[in-house]
């Protein structure tokens, strides 16, 4: 019931909010830059082509009104078609989908179980030499450039060592597309070769997207641990002599992960924004790596409907945690 | 009450803090003065094909690029770059999103929650691929990442400075302030701004830090200052092309961006520990 | 083994200092406290005068920053300070020392019902658990056999209708926020019995509740201690509570103990300066009301002797430099001062 | 013969609404609900009860801190609770709010000079060095040395931080100020510091004070009148020794068997009061202390009683009494 009404009141936010995202970027795209045709049409056009590609496109109506028409194709599920493919943006955008979401899920979940534990060890052994090292690679994490960080990494463990290959999904030819996610496929399949080498392939972007979402989780974790071991329940298991590993690995963790867990939405975010720049440095054939090819053909459809997309899965994913939020905290909102 | 000397004193007694502040001084004299400390100061514009791609020596302590040009003195340069899109972009986005922040923050009435639902369009999508979208459409420039970034951050400080003032707001002193009958303009600016400071400087410096690294992303993805200017992550996104074996090309942008952004999220860090008001109240009640 | 004397716990001159940022704040100076079988001890003292501190010290949960300098806890004729870390914590912590905390609204973890967490001490302190049952990797995949989980169950359910839980059956379902702070503070009486201790440590357990609230509860606490003999360690700073509950009573000011002695005897012939200018700062019509002045000493650099001495209108050059030993004003009415109040001290 | 009221309130009443989980109103929480009292000019009124009881939702509301859901209150003859915010400003400096540690009343980011000095420079048009005056005279009235100006909250002691709050408050020379739990949370020897203050500042400044507390002790100590408040309504009001030597409200009777009597019977021996206040959100039918009431009737579940007077300034709210 609870739960219920908190789906329904999100996604009753997110309509307008999508509707509002896709209005800023409109205006922005039409209103500032001082002729968006003659720039789509190329520097050769004639006065007379740039008119002609005006009226196809509807770009000579009030500009209301082209956002309104905008919406109808939005809502009709039309996100328009891409000059560079030729192809309908939403075709393209759900073929190159499991590609992202396989990466995307696999980094979340190192992030995850990686940096949970260790954000625990971090704030039980505050200011030691473990608290500090993590204290350091932490930092690093969050300041590193992702793309550079892909870099560095293909050059030493591709180029330099030869251990993973260097880019792309899979070598040779895919597996039956079941789900699309390649290391679901392989395994239904039963071509544990296949599976191997779509590891390999996952491994080293994977752990790039990681790294900064690690780092995020770590530091959210040892805050909300340290935060949580200064809770009167706390003193109370200890005076009633609950074994000690019990208390922070069952009630204190618990009670930190729920600040952890609203901010998976924000690791999303993060984790999204990296693929755009790590799809493209491993030619993960994903929506990032499409957007960035969008970007260089200055595709206009093909940005617009990346961007109403990430605008959607961001919302998504946050109504997600709200409702993991909710059956973590039992307590309801209210109190 | 601290003064900036008192929290400069706490701040230096932080080794990972003062490490910040020191790379942040160094990267705001190495832009004033990169003229002046390049060796090749004339030659990032031009080019240089017998000099293309050579390794780090005496005389390109990093390197040359594909255009001969020394890596060196182009980092310099891209300090300069680098300073005035994150200072001018955070700045920007401060003057807007504060204010808005303060507003939305103290009326709990329909304005304020207009204003919170327009910043939340904003934060319905991570900050790059916003960012791509609007310079996409307007064109790698400088001014349109200033741009493209600015629009995209004041958000984060309107939800920081709004949540701030809103628990500010249930605090006694201010209670006390209404009670006493102070106007409210008067306990917005005289007691709510400088107490909401803190937080405000704190995220200014980690934002700082990840508009950095936005702006260099921007850069690698060809959205940022056109080709001949020396940005770093363009930088890095034209070695590609040369790998494995001009591994110098990177290595040099690729570290300049970490050693910043790490001086600006350490400071950060550091000027939370000095600042956080949380700390700092639940002290002076003892 | 049984104790010799009728003392179940014998804490004798224990000193306690905490690391802090401004220096070494000495919390506990040297205190010393008896508390008998069966009886209920009243520890009473204003903010900052350690009976927090010693309740926590006898539990063996001090903060990371407090250090041991001297003394010793004997319970039932052993010392806890000396015990292996283990034992204290299987077979006296929660088992035959419990606690009542200070805030029943936040002692509760509130993302777990009542059951799982009655349960969780249960399964570690019933008396029905073996002596040599082990633990486990960091207390996971330790065994709870059902035979004894059921019966540990039907027991938990029993003692809360013995503190009068309301539909007591369908309480292990709820969680904490659906009780009332009143209600809260009878299951926490509940879970500090259910492993029939000898000791129950009681930490202010009625300070967060109002009037008619407090005087349910202390009416319930005395009856079950009483019932089941069991002692009770009662720290508050309102004498009014201390009355109502205690057969002792001891005062701390700043880290020492200064007087000790029976209900009756306390509040009729209070000898120690500082309990006689507490009484008088109780409001009650038709009298002045009478400050003590000043304010209470900081405990880093706390002043020499007894600690009371610089607002105290009795001091002597004495006082500022050695702390009084205890002598008698009675048989049960022990004092730390030169200067006693309207009594003849023996020796 | 009777002076014209300082203070005058008038069926207060303030409500929360209660949602469910979808946002839709299913009820409200009665914080105030119709309470009407007088506040004679020079005299101390007290508020007790317990938490949840309203009495802090009152002094708020009385402060205009929290709006008001219905009723008037008249401030020396003049209607203050329809104001505009700017127009309730006027009346600001003679009707004034004391949190319960008004040390925390200070912004800590300001000297004390700075925060003493706020009131004057909004309400009077005093000139700096006729502020400063001021400032010095208040300080030495809570007892303060003049070396304080300079220092910020946290350089003083919690009872000096007190003491700096009470000056700012009397600063504008106010004739009413409404007292919230002052002494809720203190030690008995900073309490009986605390409560003599009090008294002092009253003659010095001839001060109507509103004393809420929850601490029967403490108000019997300080006040004239006593008015007993039970979930949003006041159940019984009359002159102090009338009231404790004669209570006619059962919950009164409890409230009063609830206080430990150093020397006296032992109140765990003779406390009869048995459950806790229900859920403000769902009151019982009839008179709200019916549920707990060791007197209640049937009579009781039907007829909500009303605050009647029973002896000369003794009013109760209960069928039975009287």
């Amino acid at each position: 019931m609870r739960i219920l009404a908190l789906i329904l009141q999100r996604i009753a936010w997110l309509v307008p909010t999508l509707a509002g995202l896709v209005a800023v970027v409109f205006f922005i795209s039409r209103v500032i830059p001082a002729d968006p045709v003659s720039k789509l049409a190329g520097e050769t056009a004639s006065r007379a082509q740039i008119e002609l590609l005006r009226q196809k496109l509807g770009l000579d109506r009030p500009l209301l009104v082209q956002l309104a028409d905008y919406y109808r194709q939005l809502l009709s599920g039309d996100l328009g078609t891409s000059l560079f493919t030729t192809r309908p943006v939403w075709d393209d955008l759900y073929a190159r989908l499991p590609a992202t979401i396989e990466l995307t899920i696999v980094a979340m979940i190192i992030a995850v179980v990686i940096g949970i534990p260790l954000g625990v060890v971090s704030a039980l052994y505050r200011n030691t030499i473990i608290d500090h090292l993590l204290r350091i690679i932490t930092v690093a994490g969050l300041a590193v450039a992702s793309f550079w960080l892909a870099l560095v990494l293909q050059l030493y463990f591709a180029m330099d060592l030869g251990w993973l290959p260097l880019q792309a999904r899979i070598t040779g030819f895919p597996p039956p597309s079941i789900t699309g996610f390649y290391i679901v496929d392989t395994l239904m399949e039963g071509n544990f070769t296949r599976f191997r080498n779509v590891v390999a392939h996952l491994t080293l972007p994977a752990f790039t997207l990681a790294f900064p979402a690690l780092a995020t989780v770590v530091r959210f974790t040892r805050a909300g641990v340290l935060e949580t071991l200064q809770k009167n329940f706390v003193v109370y298991q200890r005076a009633m002599g609950i074994p000690s590993g019990l208390i922070v690995w069952k009630y204190v963790l618990r009670n930190s992960l729920i600040s952890t867990v609203t901010q998976i939405g924000l690791l999303f975010g993060i984790l999204l924004a990296g693929a755009v720049v790590i799809e493209t440095v491993f030619q993960w054939p994903g929506i990032g790596a499409y957007a960035f090819e969008a970007i260089l053909q200055s595709d206009y459809a093909a940005v617009m409907g990346f961007t109403v997309y990430a605008g959607a899965v961001f919302g998504i994913v946050n109504l997600v945690v709200d409702i993991g939020h909710a059956i973590l905290d039992p307590r309801g909102a209210g109190a | 009450m601290s003064t900036a000397i008192d929290v400069l004193r706490k701040l230096l007694r932080d080794p990972a803090a003062a490490v910040g502040l020191l790379i942040i001084l160094l990267l705001v004299l190495i832009a004033i003065f990169a003229p002046l400390l390049a060796t090749h100061p004339e030659a990032i514009w031009d080019m240089n094909p017998r000099q293309r791609l050579l390794p780090p020596s005496d005389m390109y302590v990093f390197g040359t690029d594909r255009m001969g040009a020394d890596i060196y003195s182009r980092i310099l340069f891209g300090a300069r770059i680098t300073m005035v899109i994150a200072s001018v972009a955070v700045g920007a986005a401060l003057l807007i999103g504060v204010p808005i922040g303060l507003i939305s923050g103290w009326t709990q009435n329909w304005l304020g929650e207009v204003l919170m639902r327009v910043s939340d369009i904003f934060l319905a999508v991570p900050q790059i691929v916003l960012a791509i979208a609007i310079s996409q459409t307007l064109g790698p420039s400088i001014e349109n990442v200033i741009l493209a970034l600015s629009v995209t951050y004041w958000p984060w400080f309107t939800r920081l400075v709004h949540a701030e003032v809103r628990s500010l707001k249930n605090e006694t002193f201010i209670e006390a302030a209404i009670a006493l009958g102070v106007p409210t303009w008067r306990i917005i600016l005289l007691h709510v701004l400088p107490n909401v400071a803190s937080p405000i400087i704190v995220r200014t410096s980690i934002g700082m830090g990840f508009t950095i690294l936005t702006a260099s992303a921007l850069g690698f993805l060809g959205l940022g200052a056109p080709p001949p200017a020396p940005e770093w992550g363009r930088m890095i996104a034209e070695s590609r092309e040369f790998l494995p074996q001009a591994w110098w090309y990177a290595l040099a942008p690729g570290l300049a961006i970490f050693l910043v952004v790490m001086g600006f999220n350490l400071l950060g860090d550091g000027l939370r520990d000095v600042l956080d008001p949380r700390i700092r109240r639940a002290g002076a009640r003892r | 083994m049984p104790a010799p004397d009728d003392n179940l716990l014998d804490v004798e001159n224990l000193r306690v200092s905490f690391g802090t940022e401004r220096g070494v704040a000495k919390v506990l100076d040297g205190v010393n406290l008896t508390i008998r079988r069966g009886e209920i001890m009243g520890l009473v003292g204003e903010s900052g005068c350690g009976k927090t501190t010693l309740a926590r010290a006898i539990l063996g949960i001090l903060p990371s920053n407090a250090q041991h300098e001297a003394g010793s806890i004997r319970f039932g004729g052993e010392d806890l300070l000396k015990m292996p870390h283990h034992r204290v914590d299987d077979q006296i912590r929660g088992r035959r020392i419990t606690f009542i905390p200070q805030d029943p609204f936040a002692s509760f973890n509130p993302l777990f019902r009542i059951g799982s967490q009655a349960r969780e001490v249960m399964k570690w302190k019933s008396p029905r658990r073996p002596e040599n049952a082990g633990r486990g990797l960091f207390g996971f995949f330790s065994r709870y056999p059902r035979a004894r989980r059921k019966a540990d169950e039907a027991d938990a359910v029993e003692m809360m209708r013995t503190v009068q839980i309301p539909r007591a059956d369908e309480a292990f379902d709820k969680l904490p926020h659906e009780f009332s702070g009143g209600q809260r503070q009878r299951l926490m009486i509940a879970l500090a019995l259910m492993p029939q201790p000898d000791l129950v440590i009681a930490d202010e357990p009625t300070t967060a509740l109002d009037v008619t609230i407090q005087a349910q509860i202390l009416k319930l606490l005395k009856r079950l201690v009483k019932e089941r003999g069991v002692s009770v360690l009662f720290t508050t700073h309102d004498l009014g509570t201390a009355y109502e509950i205690c057969d002792r009573i001891t005062v701390m000011y700043a880290g020492q103990e200064v007087e000790m002695a029976p209900v009756g005897d306390f509040f009729q012939r209070p000898s120690h300066p500082y309990t006689v200018r507490l009484l008088e700062s109780l409001p009650k019509p038709g009298r002045e009301l009478r400050e003590i002045g000043g304010e209470i000493p900081g405990l880093i650099d706390p002043p020499a002797g007894c600690r009371f001495h610089p607002r105290c209108t009795h001091a002597t050059d004495i006082c500022r430099m050695e702390r009084p030993a205890t002598t008698s004003v009675s048989a049960a009415h022990a004092l730390r001062c030169y200067h006693p109040v309207g009594a003849t001290v023996l020796p | 013969m009777r002076e014209a009221p300082i203070l005058k309130a008038d069926s207060l009443s303030r409500y929360f609404p209660v949602r469910n989980a979808f946002g839709i109103k299913t009820g409200a929480v009665r914080a105030l609900d119709g309470v009407s009292f007088e506040v004679q000019p020079g005299e101390t009124l007290g508020i007790v009860g317990e938490s949840g009881c309203g009495k802090s939702t009152l002094g708020k509301a009385l402060a205009g801190i929290h709006a008001l859901s219905g009723g008037a209150i008249a401030f020396e003859g003049e209607e203050i609770s329809r104001l505009s915010v700017r127009e309730r400003r006027a009346a600001a400096p003679r009707l004034q709010y004391c949190h319960q540690d008004p040390g925390n009343s200070l912004d800590p980011r300001w000297t004390i000079r700075r925060s003493l000095e706020e009131p004057l420079v909004v309400h009077t048009r005093l000139k700096a060095a006729e502020r400063v005056t001021r400032i010095r005279d208040l300080l030495r009235q809570v007892g303060l040395p003049q070396t304080h100006l300079d220092l910020y909250p946290h350089e003083l002691s919690g009872g000096q931080q007190r003491r700096v709050g009470l000056a700012r408050i009397l600063a504008l020379h106010p004739r009413l100020v409404v007292l919230d739990e002052p002494t809720s949370g203190l030690d008995m020897s900073v309490q009986a510091t605390v409560l003599k203050l009090f008294s002092e500042l009253r003659e010095a400044f001839a001060l109507t004070y509103l004393f809420i507390s929850h601490d029967l002790s403490v108000v019997r100590m300080m006040c004239d009148r006593v008015a007993v408040m039970y979930l949003g309504r006041i159940v019984e009001i009359a002159p102090t020794e009338d009231l404790f030597r004669a209570p006619q409200h059962p919950y009164t009777q409890s409230l009063l068997a609830a206080i430990p009597d150093i020397g006296g019977r032992r109140v765990t021996d003779t406390f009869a009061l048995e459950g806790e206040p229900p859920d403000p959100a769902r009151l019982p039918s009839g008179c709200r202390f019916r549920t707990r009431c060791p007197r209640a009737v049937a009579v009781c579940a039907e007829t909500d009683p009303a605050l009647r007077p029973l002896l000369p300034n003794h009013a109760a709210a209960c069928l039975l009494a009287g």
